[in-house]
């Protein structure tokens, strides 16, 4: 099974019953995947006519209380910004999933990049958190397509799944668990039912969620686009912008902690740490051990989880370390943030994307690392 | 050109005409004059008085508190859920 | 007898179904969306389906305001996307009444396509188009509908591009229902709400509406009232004229076409299923 | 110097209009720096409306109210929101045919709306209260804020606007009794 | 004249004879503005189906040799982040304004944010270079305009104009220079005409900006907006896109200096020193002036541009400073760039917007600073 | 005479209009996409318009491909909006011939409403639609046009949606001239791309086109040559059939209608122009 | 149902016949066979024969050599720009 | 252990469909791991194509070929393309009536297409040099393969499915003469 069936077989696994997509490589098997199994089970598979479009109705439907998903690549995901701002704003619950294609633009269809990183944390107007995923086989398609509709509900956001063209197209063994054993995480739902006083955007000052009504359950409800108070109705305040988009950004800055996963192998006496993900986390993980095999005492530390950006797992991984070396198909864009979170040198291992990036530059830069290299200066602009 | 709104009026002459007494929400209303035109029975006119927004309200025209039919159109074509009808028990 | 104060009250017969806690509205004076809000409303209450299972979605626009005011589930999304976000909550939910509420800039500008390709699907949704000719929130700009050499504050010497004949566009795009009618008929657009309701696939309303501040003043029709007087003058019954003659021009001399437009079977949008 | 000036009412009454005239009558034609900013109501129309302007000799930073030193109010409304915002001595100009003022306070009034009702369009209650504003207050001159009316409005239109101004500024400048 | 009236004469007055846009607050009154203007002079106004249509429509008129325009704000911006990414990939010079207003979503359409300085960095998918001018005054929306579009005539891109609803409904007097006192760069075009070996996408070394053809001129070029080779052709292979994508991201980076723009006030002995940019700027130079006052020895760093990120005048200013704080009407966007940068504390002053940002709580931040506080601990998500 | 190898040569009558430099180019066998470029290539020489003075502008897909085939300037813009920039850069030169060669997914799914728009508006562009019946560049998915009930790699069930008639829906938007052929009627199609040229307004010209790989095989259409021989056995000139029957259903009893559906003489799209 | 593309062959007929020579750009071809089944007198066949890629390319069947009229129509529905007719000079 | 196979072709000739089978073959019915990728041609079909396939007996961390130990190479631009990136003593198959090996080289032959056509259906070249290439190499079983065509092609094709890879499996693994 590759990685777009996996993460399509994840959807179902989890519960969703919408999906609305468009067609466009290197995601299209998902949606493949899902119009021929959504029939199957009971659930909604629809094409619609954009992104635009598809965004939207899997808004709709998480708002009528299904679990909803869409899947596309750089330029669907450059589309659906609008949108994700919307669904950040109403905290309606979903799961995106961005399979990266060489970009910007229409750029490289069929192979591989990792260009969206920033795009998935920054792409929307203005400010709100972010929780994006990526797997770095179909394996872990599966589990972390099932893990993001949890958080998407634990947390009522859309959830981004970035995944590459390589884990997508690439087929490996999936073990789908039987259903008992995948553990779903319900949504946050009020504790009782319809009344005069009940406000459905008051969220619990412990975790900053407000649970979650759906239509056509007798609460008369307003979602409203437009800055709003706990009640729902439009606000034009100043007062009542700080206090909901700061409570958009702050409900997923303190989870972090909850919200991080990562892989460390071989950190424990690492001095050089690699820090990759998706795809390039697996030629990292080569290069590792082959430099180990060098002699050269080299760790990795694979995000898992890229937002809320691990910064602590990284902290912690960078403190016995000399140098860190960052890889990842794009321009530096996690190694952007790396930086600002370590003292100690980064080194760049960069591709634009097109082709998986390979082993050996990143064991180059391992040894020139361990070698006590300054890290090259590229200051991004 | 057959005229569509007409419809209304021709409908109603055919039933026996009940009464209405009008109720207005003051502050809502945002003196669009729409009651006061559309009012097959020329019951209301606008009046002198304004509300804290500076409308001018309805008022029930010289002579025609009586003359309203309970038609509800006043109700239907206010914009601003201002003004409406209840029908008085013959 | 002199003049009469009317009674004075606080409360009004609509205030369960509208959210009478946000009165006064936004709309300006002689603003017809409160009009076709309130048929709307005398709808869902006329229905004899529960208010709880009735649900609004709106876009952006003085129109699109609409979701706010109606005391139902109601959706206020971004500009131009009422229509696919109504399909994914409709779809999920089949046994509730989906309406999208909005203007005309909102679903025939931005929101153009998901408008024809949601007629083309026939999905089972009802549609209330606040047709004012322009753009009435962002301060009365050219709209899809804005008359061939009318002025807005983006065509100050007229508007060089023809508008949409919308019962037509949706008639070809594959729409069940369409029907026009304007302010000045409350009561059928009530009715054809609720035949709207009653009906399976996709059903187009389309509802003229005076926008006095954004496209009446630099038309000369100065209040709400006068373009009122003016569908008065105007509007005539569409039976037998044929839909590529539904434009709305605003000379003189051209009749404005109301009622029922489009009324027919076809199969409406069912999900996939597989075969068992 | 810096005098910070505030015109309230609701939409369609010109209120940014007003604003817009003295600040271009300060800044354009007097020797003064000006700032004219807008308070909009919900993106539509028909909500409360307000324009502030900041008359300054020098440079202007931050381009807002801190607190009103003149407020010019033509709706209760606006009454209500801005009178106790501003100084407590600051000059206050109202319509006192749709503003009635507190007790205690005692503000200058106009009936500007009756009066542009008198002369045939309501909407020029704005301009009759800018007369009232150049007269009471003197800041921007009645020469200065005649020659923005006619750089601004429409032709046709300019006789009407002066006769508004003249309106205004010629009332008798009378303080309303502290109720 | 208003700010956004400014622009739109700023536009007229760089050359530009195409506008294409939709409207949406608070950025209309540059297309009503232009709607007046461009028939006057024999230019294009025209108003678009959408913003994905208006940003293609501006390409287009690019590629035909115009200078061309659209205007916006967030939910706009957002939605012409795909078509944003085609111009990148095409290199068609052409100004994109964004009226910043209260954002996400919605939001508050009629109130001030800064909130899209890191959308307008990252919100196309990919990587590639932005450059963004953010103007703090009517006054500046007008050269600012023009500089715009000078800048994309010479490095062939969409620069962003990046103002905030302050700055485009605040009317001062503008004075709008006789033409003639109007400087405009001449765009790139090549230095010969059509033949067979002529390469459109063929870079200059020293600039790596390639001369541009219009359409119509005899060249029969072909752009696309995949990955192309020099000819302009489409090549699906990684080492084409690296070159491409570098290539982008390095001609803008590489002229970061010139790209600068700033000003520097009071910050010659300054211990202190506030950096803030469009309207907030304006609150600062008040806080700074206070805090003078008050003896503490504050300046100011006014950001004009913000993309290239200005670090070397950022790294200079903090070079004799105790502290920076950093003011903005968003969640600290520019301040997370900033602390990339400079070592000494960085003192964030964030409002999310819906008001300007007022000078007391810059004023407290200065003082707070001054006394040796910590600056908040506020890692952003 | 025995069967006897043609002559081979390595150069083609149509190379200087092509880019030779990129055949073979990337279409399967039996794609139509091939065929309905070339009656485009050979309206342009057949034209008398310089060769410097016509623009192509594509979309994405496998027929938005034809952009990068063509030795004139072109455009291969993103999905979908093809539409806009043609006319951004039509209005900056009004003299240059500008045509949009794209897929009916880039144009009417996507792109759908930049069509209506631009139909409406009448401008002044030539739109060929290549329309295989689905998404053929990303493997034979359901787009606006697939047949209801036919089989896509997205409805393995069975369309359950209605397809557009586009000349329906083009005429309802407001073009000026619509016609339908197909790669059966290369000669057809060239006529009708030279009409276009000299029609002021908005031209479309939709060519159906075998996609064997994407539609024809999920359909049991296996080979683009039994689909050219289904046109051959199906196509039926649409003299005096009303708009609202150029449905195309795949049910063997219903014609394929073809021929020029719309010629009318409406107002071209004209920038506004300030009194002097 | 009336045939559109009868119509070619019809107007054919009605004039002076001229010949045709064939070319072929052996390495275009795709052996999709249009050239083959609507050349109106069959004057193609496949061949055996195949191409770098692996595509059957057209042949002239045989004795069918100078049955071409120069129709041209394999020119235009070869989608791959590979086949071709000359008119020779009769 | 790591095996690096690679299977090249043209569009259409079942390229990807030969690879997955391989890696099905081996990750699920015998004890080892496998990963395939595959390289797509542009977007659209009918260009070059190819699958690779990554057969170890433990987990697989970088996915590509680094250099191919097995190749079946369906087509002469696939020959030219992959054959000396191979390593120079791989295990190369081909379809010796598509390709015409380099002189020097000895391959493994078989008219694969031809065979398939012969059964009556090109289509099924690929299956015919799966049999192949399991007889030649032995790297994967004929019962693992065979059970892949099972669980993977449509029941209606299955038979002849299986007479292919019999054809393929049985034709005796003769090296082409070097040329
Ligand atoms: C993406 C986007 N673009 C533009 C806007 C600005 N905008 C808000 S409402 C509107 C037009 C509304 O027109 P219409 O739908 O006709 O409603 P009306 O106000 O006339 O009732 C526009 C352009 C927006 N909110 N979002
Ligand atoms: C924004 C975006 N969404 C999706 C795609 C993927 N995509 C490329 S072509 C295509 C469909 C093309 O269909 P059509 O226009 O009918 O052309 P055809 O290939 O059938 O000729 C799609 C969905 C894309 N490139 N960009
Ligand atoms: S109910 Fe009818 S008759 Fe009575 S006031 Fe209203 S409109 Fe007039
Ligand atoms: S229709 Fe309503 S808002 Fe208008 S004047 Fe009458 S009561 Fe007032
Ligand atoms: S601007 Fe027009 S549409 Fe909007 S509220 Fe006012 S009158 Fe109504
Ligand atoms: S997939 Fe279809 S449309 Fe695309 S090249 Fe192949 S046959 Fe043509
Ligand atoms: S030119 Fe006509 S007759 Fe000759 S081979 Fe071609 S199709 Fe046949
Ligand atoms: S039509 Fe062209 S591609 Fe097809 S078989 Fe004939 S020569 Fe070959
Ligand atoms: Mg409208
Ligand atoms: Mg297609």
């Amino acid at each position: 099974m590759n990685g777009d069936q996996a993460c399509a077989e994840g959807a179902i696994a989890a519960g969703c019953r919408f999906f609305a997509g468009y067609p466009i490589t290197p995601s299209t098997e998902i949606a493949e995947r899902l119009a021929r199994r959504m029939p199957e089970i009971g659930g909604a598979f629809i094409q619609m006519e954009d992104e635009l479009g598809s965004m939207a109705a899997i808004l709709g439907a998480s708002a009528a209380g299904a679990r909803s998903m869409t899947a596309t690549s750089g330029p669907g995901f450059s589309l659906m910004m609008e949108n994700i701002g919307l669904g950040m704003m109403l905290e309606l619950p979903c799961v995106v999933v961005n399979i990266q294609r060489g970009s910007p633009s229409t750029g490289l269809p069929t192979l591989p990049g990792q260009g969206d990183v920033m795009q998935a944390r920054w792409g929307s107007h203005g400010d709100y958190g972010v929780v994006a995923y990526s797997p770095a086989s179909p394996q872990e398609a599966f589990d972390l397509t099932v893990h993001a509709f949890n958080v998407a509900d634990r947390y009522r956001l859309p959830v981004f799944l970035l995944a590459d063209e390589v884990i997508g197209h690439m087929v490996e063994r999936v073990i789908i668990p039987p259903e008992k054993e995948i553990e779903l995480w319900p949504r946050k739902r009020p504790a009782n039912g319809p009344s005069t006083t009940f406000e459905p955007f008051r969220a619990d000052p412990d975790d900053l969620v407000p649970p979650m009504v759906h239509a056509g359950e007798g609460y008369r409800l307003h979602y409203t686009s437009l800055t709003h108070d706990e009640r729902g109705y439009p606000e034009m305040s100043a007062e009542a912008h700080q206090r909901l988009v700061t409570r958009l950004v702050e409900k997923i800055r303190r989870h972090t902690q909850e919200l991080t996963l990562f892989e460390a192998s071989q950190l424990a006496d690492a001095r050089v740490v690699v820090v990759a993900y998706g795809c390039t986390a697996r030629s990292a993980q080569r290069a590792v051990r082959e430099a180990r095999t060098e002699g050269i005492p080299a760790g990795l530390l694979r995000f898992i989880s890229l937002w809320p950006f691990p910064e602590a797992v990284l902290r912690d991984a960078a403190q016995g370390a000399d140098a860190l070396v960052v890889a990842e198909m794009n321009l530096g864009q996690v190694a952007r943030e790396v930086e600002r979170h370590v003292t100690v040198p980064v080194h760049r291992v960069t591709r634009a994307g097109g082709e998986m990036m390979p082993p050996d530059p990143i064991l180059e830069a391992i040894r020139r690392a361990a070698n006590g290299h300054r890290a090259d200066e590229r200051p991004s602009a | 050109m057959m005229n569509v709104f007409s419809r209304i009026p021709l409908d109603l002459a055919e039933h026996t005409v009940p009464r209405g007494h009008l109720f207005l929400i003051r502050e809502r209303c945002k003196g669009c004059r729409m009651c006061v035109e559309f009012c097959p029975r020329q019951v209301l006119e606008e009046s002198a008085e304004i509300n804290a927004k500076g409308y001018h309200i309805p008022q029930i025209a010289e002579g025609r508190v009586s003359e309203c039919v309970h038609c509800q159109f006043c109700t239907l074509i206010c914009p601003e859920f201002a003004i409406y009808s209840l029908e008085v028990a013959a | 007898m002199p003049p009469t104060a009317i009674e004075q009250t606080s409360a009004h017969p609509l205030d369960r179904i509208i959210r009478a806690d946000r009165m006064p509205h936004i709309w300006c004076p002689g603003c017809g969306i409160g009009v076709a809000m309130r048929s709307y409303a005398t709808a869902i209450l006329e229905s004899g389906i529960p208010e709880e299972q009735h649900v609004v979605v709106s876009g952006i626009g003085c129109s699109g305001r609409v979701a706010g005011y109606m005391n139902i589930d109601s959706y206020h999304t971004t500009h131009g996307r009422a229509i696919p976000f109504a399909l994914g909550l409709k779809l999920v939910k089949p046994e509730l009444k989906v309406t999208v509420f909005s203007g005309d800039g909102d679903l025939a500008a931005i929101g153009g396509n998901h408008l024809i390709h949601a007629a083309r699907r026939n999905v089972d949704l009802v549609v209330i188009c606040a047709n004012n000719f322009n753009y009435g929130m962002t301060g009365g700009q050219l709209g899809p509908t804005t008359p061939f050499g009318a002025r807005t504050s983006t065509t100050p010497y007229g508007n060089p591009e023809l508008p949409f004949n919308l019962p037509y566009l949706l008639a070809a795009a594959g729409a069940a229902f369409v029907s026009r009618w304007t302010t000045l008929h409350p009561r059928q657009i009530c009715e054809d709400v609720l035949y709207a309701f009653a009906k399976p696939g996709f059903s187009f309303i389309e509802v003229l509406a005076p926008c006095p501040v954004g496209f009446g003043r630099p038309n000369r029709i100065e209040e709400g009232l006068d373009e009122m007087e003016l569908y008065r003058h105007r509007c005539v019954p569409a039976d037998g004229i044929p839909l590529d003659q539904m434009g709305i021009d605003l000379r003189e001399e051209r009749p404005i076409y109301v009622g029922r437009l489009i009324d027919r079977d076809l199969p409406p949008y069912r999900l996939q299923v597989a075969p068992s | 110097m810096r005098t910070e000036i505030r015109v309230g009412g609701f939409g369609g009454q010109g209120v940014a209009l007003a604003g817009y005239l003295i600040g271009k009558a300060a800044s354009l034609y007097q020797d003064l720096d000006a700032v004219v900013t807008q308070a909009y109501g919900p993106e539509a129309r028909g909500g409360a409306s307000s324009a502030d302007i900041i008359v300054a000799d020098g440079p202007i930073d931050y381009p807002f109210l801190t607190r009103a030193d003149v407020l010019l109010l033509l709706s209760q409304e606006a009454y209500s929101r801005y009178r106790w915002e501003a100084h407590a001595d600051a000059v206050v100009l109202i319509d006192d045919g749709l503003v009635t003022p507190d007790g205690g306070d005692a503000p200058h009034g106009i009936r500007a709306t009756s009066l542009a009702e008198e002369l045939g369009r309501r909407l020029f209650a704005n301009v009759v209260m800018l007369g009232f504003f150049s007269r009471v207050t003197g800041i921007v001159e009645r020469a200065t804020l005649e020659k923005a009316l006619e750089t601004t409005v429409p032709p046709r239109t300019l006789e009407m606007n002066l006769q508004a101004f003249a309106l205004g500024y010629e009332s008798s400048p009378e303080t309303e009794p502290a109720a």
